[in-house]
C-alpha cells in the first residue's frame, strides 16, 4: 500500500520555531493514531517536514519540493499569514491541494482566498466576535484601548475587534501599533493612563507578549485593567514566561486544553504523554485536519485534486474541540468559539459562541 | 608667466599650532625649487596645502595661473601636479607595475576609461618606460609591499612621474636610500627639469646645493629665506636655525 | 489642566523609561564600543554574547543561585569565553589585510553558530528569570518600577567603573597601541597575546553582564541577541567609536529621541528617524560625537 | 605580458564558461526528464547569485562590505511585482526595476558612501533594516503580507516567446541574464576604471593623488552593484509569483555575504558558485536537521579563516597556470610569486 | 654579549640572511651598512622576534633569543627604533612614551615620570605636543619620538634602524648623541645607516652586508678598514 503522503512547510528555526513545534506535535500525533487505526482508505500516512525558516520565500521553494520531488498529496504547516498566501498560489499552480492550522488573516479566506486553499484554524474575525460578545455581558459599554503589533496581523485583528466591540456597544478610547520585537512596551503606557480605559485590547504575540504583560505588570497596570487579546497573544509557548503577569486575560479562541469533553480529555492525555506539555490552539488545530483530510479522502475514494476539494467543501467532522464544518464558499473552517481566561497559569473556558455566529460573512468571490 | 605654482600668504594652523603661516612664494617654470627647515618647520604641510590634502585657513594656490585653492586633490592632480609622499604611501597589496600603471592611466583619454586595459597602450608603454628607468622591470609583478624600503622610494617616484607632470612635489626622495640611489635620483631630478618644474624637500644638504636653483627656508610656519643655495647658506638666520653648528 | 495630566502622564514618564531603556542600551553598546575601539574589531556576534549572558543567569538561577551573586558570577564565567573566542576566531584573522572585513565576518559567522546552540540547548520557548526586586515608587507623581531604578543606578555604576579602567589605567593605552601595530608594541613589551584576549573577553563579560541586569524585564529567548544591536551600533557610531562617554551621551539622546518621536510622532517611525540621526551625525561629524579615540 | 588580475579574470571566465556548459546540460537533461524543481531551485539560486554578485562588487573590489545590498534586489522585485501586476511584461518590469533600483542606490550612495569600512557595513545594513520596515508595515505594498498573484509571464525576444512558467526555458533566461550581468561586472574591472576601484581598496587615501576622484568612483560602484542587485530581484517575482519584505531582511543579504565569502571574495564567479553551493549546502543539511545554521556559520567561520578565496580559490590557481602556459609564458604565476625576491638579483642590480 | 650565529631568515620563500654570524659586547655601537634591500632591516627584525629565523642562534647574555615572542625579547632588554618609525597614531605623544616604560617593569610612578619629563627637557618640542596625535608629528619629530621612547627603557640591546633618514643637520646630530648616551650606559647598539659619513663617527666597529652575509666588517677607527668600507659601499 503505497502511503499518503502529507508535506509540511512549517518554521523549525527563526522566531516562529514554538508554533512550529506545536503544528508538528499535533500532526505527529494525528498521524500516528490514525495508521494505528488502519491509515486513510486502508493507505498509512506519511509526514514529511520542511523548514521554511518563517520566510515565505523559503516557504514556496519547500513547497515546491514537496509537491514536485516528495510528490505529496496535500500540503499544511504555514505561520506566516504571507507564508500561507504564497503557499496557496503554489498549490494552486500546482493542482494540489493546502490547508492552514495557523494563519490569522482574513484574507486567507477573505480577498485572497484560493480554491486550492482552506483554512481549520478560527481567524481574527471569529476570534473577535466571540469575545466581545463576552466582553459585552461582562462589561456593558466598556472603555476600550487597543494595542497591536504594527503589522497586517495586529492591524487587521484590532480592526476585527474593534467592529464587533463597538457594535456591542464598546467605546474606543484610542489606539496604538507598537513595532514588531518592541523591546520596551513602557513608552506607551503613558497614552493609556492618560486614557484611563476599563479594559485594553492586544494582539501582540510571542516574545512581544512576554514583554508587555510583564511591563504592564511592573507598572501596575496589570491591576485595575482587564486585558483581553488575540488567541496567540498568550500561548503555551510564552504563557510560563509571563508567569503571573498572565492571570486574568480573556481571549476569544477556537480551543482550550480545559474543553470538558471524552474527546478533549482523551487528546490532551496522549499529547502530555508524547509530548511533557499542553497542546495549544495551534497543536490541536493541526491535530484536527489530518482528521478532516482523512474524512475527505475516504469520501472522495481517491487523493485526486478535484475530488477531495469537493470533499473537504462542506465537510463537518469531530476534532477536540468539538465539530467542525468548513464552508463552502470560502473554505473557512466554522467551529464553536470559546472565551477563554486565564488562571494560574491555566485557560479556563468562560464563555462559548455557537460556530454559526461566530463566523462572519463569506467575502470571497474567486470560487 | 614663467611661474608654474604661485603660492600666496598660505596659512593654516592646528589648535594654536601655526604650522604655515603667511607663506608667499612661486616656482618657476623648468627649475628645480628646495623647501628645507628644520623638523617641523612645516614643509611637508606646505605641500599638503598645494596638493590638496589640506585646505588652507588662509592664502591662495595657483597652479598654472589657474585658482586651485579650493580644488580637490585629483583636480589639480589632472591639471597636472604629482607629489610624493615623505613616509611612503603605495599600494603596497598591488604589483610594482600595477602601482605605476594606475598613475599612468590618467594619460589616457577618457573614453578610454571604460575600454579594456589592452587599449590604454599609453599607459602600458609609459609603465614599462618607468620600470626600465627606475631599474624595476625584473621585480615588476611583486607586490610593491614586499619591496625593501629603498626601493619603495624608487617606487615612489617612478609613479609621481609616470602621470607626466608638469608641477611635481617632491618629499624627501631620497629618504632611505644608499649613496648610490641618491646619487642616481639627483641625476634624475635634475633631468626632468627639461619638461617639468619640480619642488623639493630635502635634508640632504650636499644634494640641496647641488641640484637647486632656488631655496626656499622655512622655519615655524614661516618663509625664513628664500634665494639662491649661496645665499640662504650664507644667510646667519638660516644658519642659526637649521644648520647649528654643523 | 489637560496640560498638567499630559505632563505628568505622558510626558513625563515617556522620558523617564526613555532614561532606563537608554541605560539598558548603554549597557549592551559599552562592550561593543570597548571592543570596537580598542581593538578595531566590529563584533558582529556581541547581541548573541548579551543572549549567552541571560541564558546563563538562568540555568545557574534554575540551580538556585541567588540573583545577587549572579550579577557577579556571569561576568566571571563569560571572561574566559570571551577571551576563548578571541584565541580561536578572532586572533588567527586579526593580523590579515582587511581586519575590519574579516573580524566581522567571523564573529558574524559566529553569531549564526551561537544563535542556533542556544536554541538547541535551552529550546527555543521564551522564558524569564523572576524579577529581582518588585513594585514600584512614585517619584513626582511619576511610576517608576523599582527594578529600573536599580538598572538605572547599577547601570551607571558599571558605565563609570569601565570607563575608569579604559581610560585612567595604563592599559587603555596598551591595547590601543596593540590594536594598531602588534610588532611593535609587543617590542615594547606589551603582552600583545593577553592584552587582546583580555580585552574582547571584558567587553563580552559585559555583554554577560547587560544579559544578567536586562533579562528580568526584555525577557530571554534565543534570538534576543538582534534585539538590541542595530541600537547598539547606533549609539556606538554615534557616540565615536570607542569612547565611552561617547556611548553614554549618545545611548542617551537616541532613547530620549526615540521616546519622544515615538510620542509625538509615531512609534513605527522611531526606527527610520533613530537611523536618519545617525546618518545625520556621519554626515557632520563622522568621527561621531567623542570620536578622538578613534585609529581613523 | 599579462597583468595578474587580466589573468585572474579570465580564469574566473574559464570557469564561467564551465558553469554556463554543466547549467546549459543539465537543463536539457532536466527538461527532457521533465524535471521541474530542480530546474526552479537551480533558477532561485541564480537568481540568489545575482545578489550575491553585487556584494562582491561592492566587497572583492572596492573593499566596501555591504551588509544590506538585499534592499535594492527587495525594490528590484517589489517594482518588478507591482509592473507585473499591471501589465505582463518582462521588458518592462526590468526596465522599471534598473529605474528604480538605480534611483534608491544613488540615494543610498550618497549616504553609504559618507562613510568607510565598518561604518559603511553597518549604514547599509541598517538602511537596508529601515527601508524593510517600512515595506513591512506600507500596505499598499500588501504589507507584512507581502504581494501574491504575479502573473506567469511570456517573455518575447523578437519573435520568439519563452513562459517563465517553463521551467528550463526560464532557467535559460536567468541564466543568461546573469550572465550577461557578469561579463558587464567582469569587463568593468578590466577597464582602467576598475583599476581604479582596485586602487581604493588597496589605499583609498592615495587614489586622489593619482588624479581620481574616488567618491565619484565609489558612487559609480556602489550604483552599479545597486542595479545588479536589482535586475536580479527584478526575477524573483516571476519565477515565485509573490514578494514579502523578508527578501530585504538581513538574513537575505547575510546569505549574500556567506555565498561570497564561500564562493571566493574578489573573483565576481565565486559569488555565481557560492550561492548555488549555499543553495545546495542547505537542502542537503537541511534534511537532517533543522539547526542547519549551525552547520553553515561554522562553514563560513571556517571559509573565512582558512580559504580567503574561497572555493575558486581552490581551483583558479590551476588554471591560471594552464592559461600562461597556453600563451607560451613561464609557469611562475603571479599568485605563486612568492613575496620578496632573491638578494643575488638584488646584488646585480648596479 | 650579543652572540648570532649562522644565522637564516625568510620571508615566505625568499631566503634573506643567508649564515650571518658575529658577536658583540656590552657598550659597542656596531655600524650595520649595505645596499638598499640586503638584509639589514630583516637582520634587526630577525632580533627582535618580528622574523622567526629559520636557523642559527641568537644568544643574549647566553640566553637564547630565536623562538621568544617579541614582548618577551623586549623584556630581556632589546629596545627597537624601526626603520618607519611606527609611531601608533591614535596614541599622544605622551601615550607612545609611556610605553616605553613597559621595558623595565615594578619602576616607582615617580621614577617612571621623571623619565618622561626628562625627555621632555631634552626634547622640548616633544613636550609642546605631548597631547597631540602620533600621525599628526612631522617626520622628524615621530624620530625623535621613536629614540625617545627607547630611552625611557633600559635596553641592553639597542637596535636603531636609520635613525638620520629625514632629519634636519640639527637633529643628525642629537640622534647620534642619544646613539653615544646609550652606549655610555653600557648598551650595545645595532646602527643601520646609510649616511656612511656621519654614522662612522659614532660607531666602533662596522659590517657591511650583502646577500645576507657580511662580506666585510671592520673598526671605525682604523683607516684602511674605513677605505675598503667606502670602496665597498662605492660612496
Ligand atoms: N594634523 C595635524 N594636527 C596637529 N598638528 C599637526 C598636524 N599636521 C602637522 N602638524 C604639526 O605641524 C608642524 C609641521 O609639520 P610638518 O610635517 O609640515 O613638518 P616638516 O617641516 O615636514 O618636518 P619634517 O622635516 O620633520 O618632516 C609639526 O609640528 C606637526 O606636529
Ligand atoms: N615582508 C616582506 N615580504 C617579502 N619580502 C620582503 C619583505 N620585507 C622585505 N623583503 C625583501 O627582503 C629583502 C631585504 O629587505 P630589508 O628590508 O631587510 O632590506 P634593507 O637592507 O633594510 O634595505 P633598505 O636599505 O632599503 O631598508 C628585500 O629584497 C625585500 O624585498
Ligand atoms: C500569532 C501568529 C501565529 C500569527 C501569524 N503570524 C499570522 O500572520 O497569522
Ligand atoms: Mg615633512
Ligand atoms: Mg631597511
Amino acid at each position: 500500500q503505497s502511503p499518503v503522503k502529507i508535506g509540511v512547510v512549517t518554521p523549525l528555526s527563526g522566531t516562529y520555531s514554538p508554533i512550529g513545534q506545536q503544528v508538528r506535535w499535533g500532526l505527529e500525533l494525528a498521524a500516528k493514531e490514525i495508521n494505528a487505526a488502519g491509515g486513510v482508505a486502508g493507505r498509512p500516512l506519511e509526514l514529511i517536514f520542511e523548514d521554511e525558516e518563517a520566510n515565505p520565500s523559503v516557504a514556496v521553494q519547500k513547497a515546491e519540493k514537496l509537491f514536485q520531488v516528495s510528490k505529496v498529496d496535500f500540503l499544511t504547516g504555514t505561520v506566516n499569514s504571507g507564508s500561507t498566501l504564497a503557499v496557496a498560489q503554489v498549490a494552486e499552480r500546482n493542482g494540489k491541494l493546502a490547508a492552514t492550522t495557523v494563519s490569522f488573516a482574513d484574507s486567507i479566506t477573505g480577498d485572497k482566498c484560493s480554491p486550492n486553499m482552506f483554512r481549520v484554524n478560527a481567524r481574527a474575525e471569529q476570534q473577535s466576535v466571540a469575545l466581545s460578545a463576552w466582553l459585552a455581558k461582562q462589561k456593558p459599554k466598556a472603555k476600550v484601548f487597543y494595542l497591536g503589533p504594527d503589522y497586517e496581523m495586529g492591524r487587521s485583528t484590532v480592526a476585527a475587534f474593534k467592529a464587533s466591540a463597538e457594535k456591542n456597544g464598546a467605546q474606543s478610547l484610542g489606539e496604538v501599533f507598537a513595532p514588531l520585537d518592541s523591546k520596551d512596551y513602557s513608552q506607551y503606557f503613558g497614552q493609556i493612563r492618560a486614557a484611563r480605559p476599563e479594559v485594553m485590547y492586544t494582539s501582540v504575540a510571542g516574545n512581544d507578549t512576554v514583554r508587555l504583560f510583564t511591563q504592564l505588570q511592573e507598572f501596575g497596570l496589570r491591576n485595575n485593567i482587564l486585558i483581553v487579546g488575540a488567541s496567540g497573544t498568550l500561548t503555551s509557548q510564552n504563557i510560563g514566561a509571563v508567569g503571573s503577569a498572565a492571570d486574568g486575560f480573556a481571549t476569544g479562541v477556537g480551543y482550550s486544553p480545559q474543553i470538558d469533553t471524552p474527546e478533549n480529555k482523551k487528546f490532551v492525555e496522549s499529547f502530555r504523554n508524547a509530548y511533557k506539555g499542553d497542546p495549544d490552539l495551534y497543536g490541536t488545530d493541526s491535530y484536527g485536519l489530518l482528521y478532516a483530510y482523512k474524512a475527505a479522502v475516504e469520501k472522495a475514494g481517491s487523493t485526486d485534486t478535484d475530488k477531495v476539494r469537493t470533499a473537504l467543501s462542506g465537510l463537518s467532522w469531530q476534532t477536540p474541540q468539538g465539530t467542525k464544518t468548513i464552508r463552502a464558499g470560502d473554505h473557512q473552517a466554522m467551529q464553536t468559539m470559546y472565551v477563554v481566561r486565564v488562571n494560574k497559569g491555566k485557560f479556563d473556558i468562560i464563555d462559548q459562541v455557537p460556530a454559526e455566529q461566530a463566523i462572519g460573512p463569506d467575502v470571497c468571490t474567486r470560487f | 608667466m614663467t611661474s608654474v605654482l604661485e603660492v600666496r600668504n598660505l596659512s593654516i594652523a592646528f589648535g594654536g599650532l601655526r604650522a604655515v603661516d603667511d607663506v608667499s612664494f612661486a616656482a618657476q617654470r623648468h627649475r628645480i625649487t628646495t623647501v628645507i627647515g628644520p623638523n617641523g618647520a612645516g614643509k611637508s604641510t606646505l605641500f599638503n596645502l598645494i596638493s590638496g590634502a589640506l585646505m588652507p585657513q588662509a592664502g591662495q594656490v595657483i597652479v598654472d595661473g589657474v585658482d586651485m585653492t579650493d580644488a580637490a586633490p585629483e583636480r589639480r592632480q589632472a591639471a597636472g601636479l604629482s607629489r610624493s609622499f615623505q613616509i611612503t604611501n603605495l599600494f603596497f597589496e598591488l604589483t610594482v607595475a600595477e602601482n605605476i600603471r594606475l598613475a599612468a592611466q590618467i594619460l589616457e583619454p577618457a573614453s578610454r576609461r571604460f575600454l579594456p586595459l589592452r587599449a590604454s597602450t599609453r599607459a602600458r608603454a609609459k609603465t614599462d618606460e618607468m620600470l626600465e628607468r627606475f631599474e624595476l622591470t625584473h621585480r615588476r609583478d611583486e607586490l610593491a609591499g614586499h619591496l625593501s624600503h629603498g626601493d619603495q622610494r624608487r617606487l615612489e617616484i617612478a609613479v609621481c612621474l609616470a602621470s607626466e607632470p608638469k608641477l611635481l612635489l617632491l618629499d624627501e626622495p631620497t629618504q632611505g636610500m644608499s649613496h648610490g640611489d641618491t646619487a642616481n635620483t639627483a641625476a634624475l631630478v635634475r633631468s626632468l627639469t627639461d619638461d617639468v618644474t619640480v619642488l623639493l624637500i630635502e635634508h640632504d644638504i650636499a644634494l640641496v646645493m647641488d641640484l637647486s636653483d632656488h631655496v626656499i627656508v622655512m622655519h615655524q610656519g614661516r618663509n625664513l629665506a628664500d634665494g639662491t643655495p649661496q645665499a640662504v647658506r650664507a644667510n646667519p638666520a638660516v644658519q642659526a636655525a637649521y644648520f647649528g653648528q654643523a | 489642566m489637560a496640560a498638567l495630566d499630559y505632563l505628568q502622564f505622558v510626558l513625563a514618564p515617556q522620558m523617564v523609561n526613555g532614561l532606563a531603556l537608554g541605560i539598558a542600551v548603554i549597557l549592551v553598546a559599552l562592550g561593543l564600543t570597548i571592543i570596537f575601539g580598542l581593538l578595531d574589531v566590529i563584533n558582529m556576534s556581541h547581541g548573541e554574547f548579551y543572549a549567552i549572558g541571560a541564558y546563563i543567569a538562568l540555568a545557574l538561577a534554575a540551580l538556585g543561585i541567588n540573583y545577587w551573586l549572579l550579577l557577579a558570577a556571569v561576568p566571571i564565567l563569560m571572561l574566559p569565553l570571551g577571551m576563548l573566542t578571541e584565541r580561536v576566531l578572532v586572533r588567527p584573522v586579526f593580523d590579515s589585510k582587511d581586519r575590519h572585513v574579516t573580524t566581522l565576518l567571523v564573529t558574524f559567522g559566529f553569531s549564526l553558530v551561537a544563535e542556533d546552540v542556544l536554541k538547541l540547548v535551552f529550546g527555543p520557548n521564551t522564558q524569564r528569570p523572576a524579577t529581582p526586586i518588585s513594585g514600584a515608587t512614585e517619584l513626582f507623581g511619576i511610576f517608576i518600577p523599582n527594578y529600573r531604578l536599580f538598572l538605572i543606578v547599577f547601570g551607571t555604576l558599571v558605565v563609570l567603573g569601565t570607563a575608569y579602567v579604559v581610560y585612567r589605567t595604563r592599559l587603555g593605552a596598551m591595547v590601543r597601541a596593540a590594536a594598531f601595530d602588534r610588532n611593535m608594541a609587543a617590542s615594547l613589551g606589551v603582552p600583545v597575546s593577553l592584552v587582546y584576549s583580555g580585552t574582547f573577553g571584558f567587553g563580552v563579560a559585559l555583554a554577560g553582564l547587560a544579559g544578567v541586569l536586562l533579562a528580568p524585564i526584555y525577557s530571554v529567548f534565543p534570538t534576543m541577541g538582534r534585539d538590541f544591536i542595530l541600537l547598539a551600533f547606533t549609539v556606538v557610531i554615534v557616540g565615536g567609536m570607542g569612547s565611552i562617554w561617547g556611548a553614554v551621551v549618545a545611548g542617551l539622546l537616541l532613547t530620549q529621541v526615540q521616546a519622544l518621536a515615538s510620542l509625538v510622532i509615531s512609534p513605527v517611525w522611531t526606527d527610520p528617524i533613530v537611523f536618519g540621526t545617525m546618518v545625520a551625525f556621519l554626515v557632520f561629524r563622522p568621527q561621531g560625537l567623542f570620536g578622538k579615540l578613534g585609529h581613523g | 605580458m599579462v597583468d595578474r588580475l587580466t589573468l585572474s579574470m579570465r580564469a574566473s571566465h574559464v570557469l564561467a564558461l564551465a558553469l554556463v556548459l554543466v547549467a546549459l546540460a543539465l537543463a536539457i537533461i532536466g527538461a527532457a526528464a521533465g524535471d521541474t524543481f530542480y530546474l526552479r531551485l537551480g533558477t532561485e539560486a541564480l537568481i540568489f547569485a545575482g545578489l550575491a554578485l553585487s556584494v562582491d562588487l561592492l566587497l572583492g573590489f572596492s573593499g566596501a562590505l555591504s551588509l544590506g545590498q538585499a534592499l535594492y534586489f527587495g525594490i528590484g522585485a517589489y517594482t518588478s511585482t507591482v509592473v507585473l501586476m499591471k501589465v505582463p511584461s518582462f521588458w518592462l518590469a526590468m526596465g522599471a526595476a534598473f529605474a528604480t533600483s538605480f534611483v534608491a542606490s544613488v540615494i543610498g550612495g550618497l549616504i553609504a558612501n559618507r562613510v568607510r569600512g565598518v561604518y559603511f557595513a553597518l549604514i547599509t545594513f541598517g538602511m537596508a533594516q529601515v527601508v524593510a520596515k517600512i515595506v513591512y508595515n506600507t500596505r499598499e505594498l500588501g504589507a507584512s503580507d507581502g504581494m501574491i498573484g504575479v502573473p506567469v509571464i511570456d517573455i518575447g525576444f523578437g519573435p520568439f516567446s519563452v513562459s517563465a512558467g517553463s521551467p528550463a526555458g526560464f532557467f535559460v533566461i536567468v541564466l543568461a541574464t546573469i550572465m550577461i550581468l557578469y561579463g558587464i561586472t567582469a569587463y568593468l574591472l578590466d577597464t582602467p576604471f576598475g583599476r581604479v576601484l582596485t586602487a581604493i581598496k588597496a589605499n583609498e587615501k592615495r587614489v586622489p593623488f593619482l588624479g581620481y576622484s574616488v567618491r565619484q568612483a565609489r558612487m559609480a560602484c556602489y550604483i552599479l552593484a545597486g542595479v545588479i542587485a536589482g535586475l536580479s530581484g527584478a526575477l524573483y517575482p516571476m519565477l515565485r509569483g509573490f514578494v514579502s519584505p523578508e527578501l530585504m531582511f538581513f538574513m537575505t543579504s547575510g546569505n549574500a555575504v556567506i555565498s561570497v565569502i564561500l564562493g571566493g571574495v574578489g573573483t565576481l564567479i565565486g559569488a555565481v558558485y557560492g550561492s548555488i553551493l549555499l543553495v545546495v549546502l542547505k537542502s542537503f543539511i537541511g534534511s537532517w536537521t533543522e539547526h542547519h545554521l549551525i552547520v553553515i556559520g561554522l562553514l563560513f567561520i571556517a571559509s573565512v579563516m582558512f580559504m580567503p578565496k574561497g572555493i575558486i580559490g581552490l581551483v583558479r590557481p590551476l588554471i591560471e597556470r594552464m592559461l600562461l602556459r597556453r600563451n607560451g609564458l613561464a609557469a611562475k604565476t603571479p599568485t605563486d610569486i612568492e613575496p620578496g625576491l632573491s638578494p643575488t638579483a638584488e646584488g646585480a642590480r648596479q | 654579549m650579543l652572540q648570532i650565529e649562522n644565522l637564516h631568515s625568510h620571508y615566505g620563500t625568499s631566503h634573506i640572511i643567508q649564515g650571518l654570524s658575529f658577536s658583540a659586547g656590552a657598550g659597542e655601537i656596531i655600524g650595520i651598512f649595505g645596499r638598499n634591500g640586503v638584509g639589514k632591516t630583516t637582520l634587526l627584525k630577525t632580533i627582535a622576534g618580528w622574523v622567526k629565523p629559520s636557523e642559527g642562534q641568537i644568544l643574549l647574555k647566553g640566553r637564547s633569543l630565536g623562538g621568544l615572542s617579541p614582548d618577551r625579547i623586549c623584556l630581556s632588554g632589546v629596545g627597537l627604533v624601526p626603520e618607519d618609525r611606527r609611531i601608533f597614531p591614535g596614541l599622544t605623544v605622551e601615550e607612545n612614551l609611556k610605553l616605553g616604560l613597559l621595558q623595565v617593569r615594578g619602576r616607582s610612578h615617580k621614577t617612571e615620570r621623571a623619565a618622561i619629563d626628562g625627555i621632555y627637557e631634552r626634547f622640548p618640542r616633544l613636550g609642546e605636543r605631548r597631547r597631540q596625535l602620533g600621525t599628526t608629528l612631522s617626520g622628524g619629530e615621530q624620530q625623535m619620538l621613536a629614540m625617545a621612547r627607547i630611552l625611557v627603557g633600559e635596553p641592553v640591546v639597542a637596535l636603531v634602524d636609520e635613525p638620520s633618514e629625514g632629519l634636519a643637520p640639527m637633529i643628525v646630530a642629537e640622534v647620534f648623541a642619544i646613539v653615544r648616551e646609550l652606549r655610555d650606559r653600557g648598551a650595545l647598539v645595532l646602527l643601520v645607516e646609510q649616511n656612511v659619513h656621519e654614522a662612522l663617527s659614532v660607531t666602533d666597529r662596522f659590517f657591511v652586508i650583502e646577500r645576507g652575509q657580511i662580506i666585510l666588517s671592520g673598526h671605525s677607527e682604523d683607516d684602511a678598514d674605513r677605505q675598503k668600507l667606502l670602496a665597498t659601499l662605492a660612496v
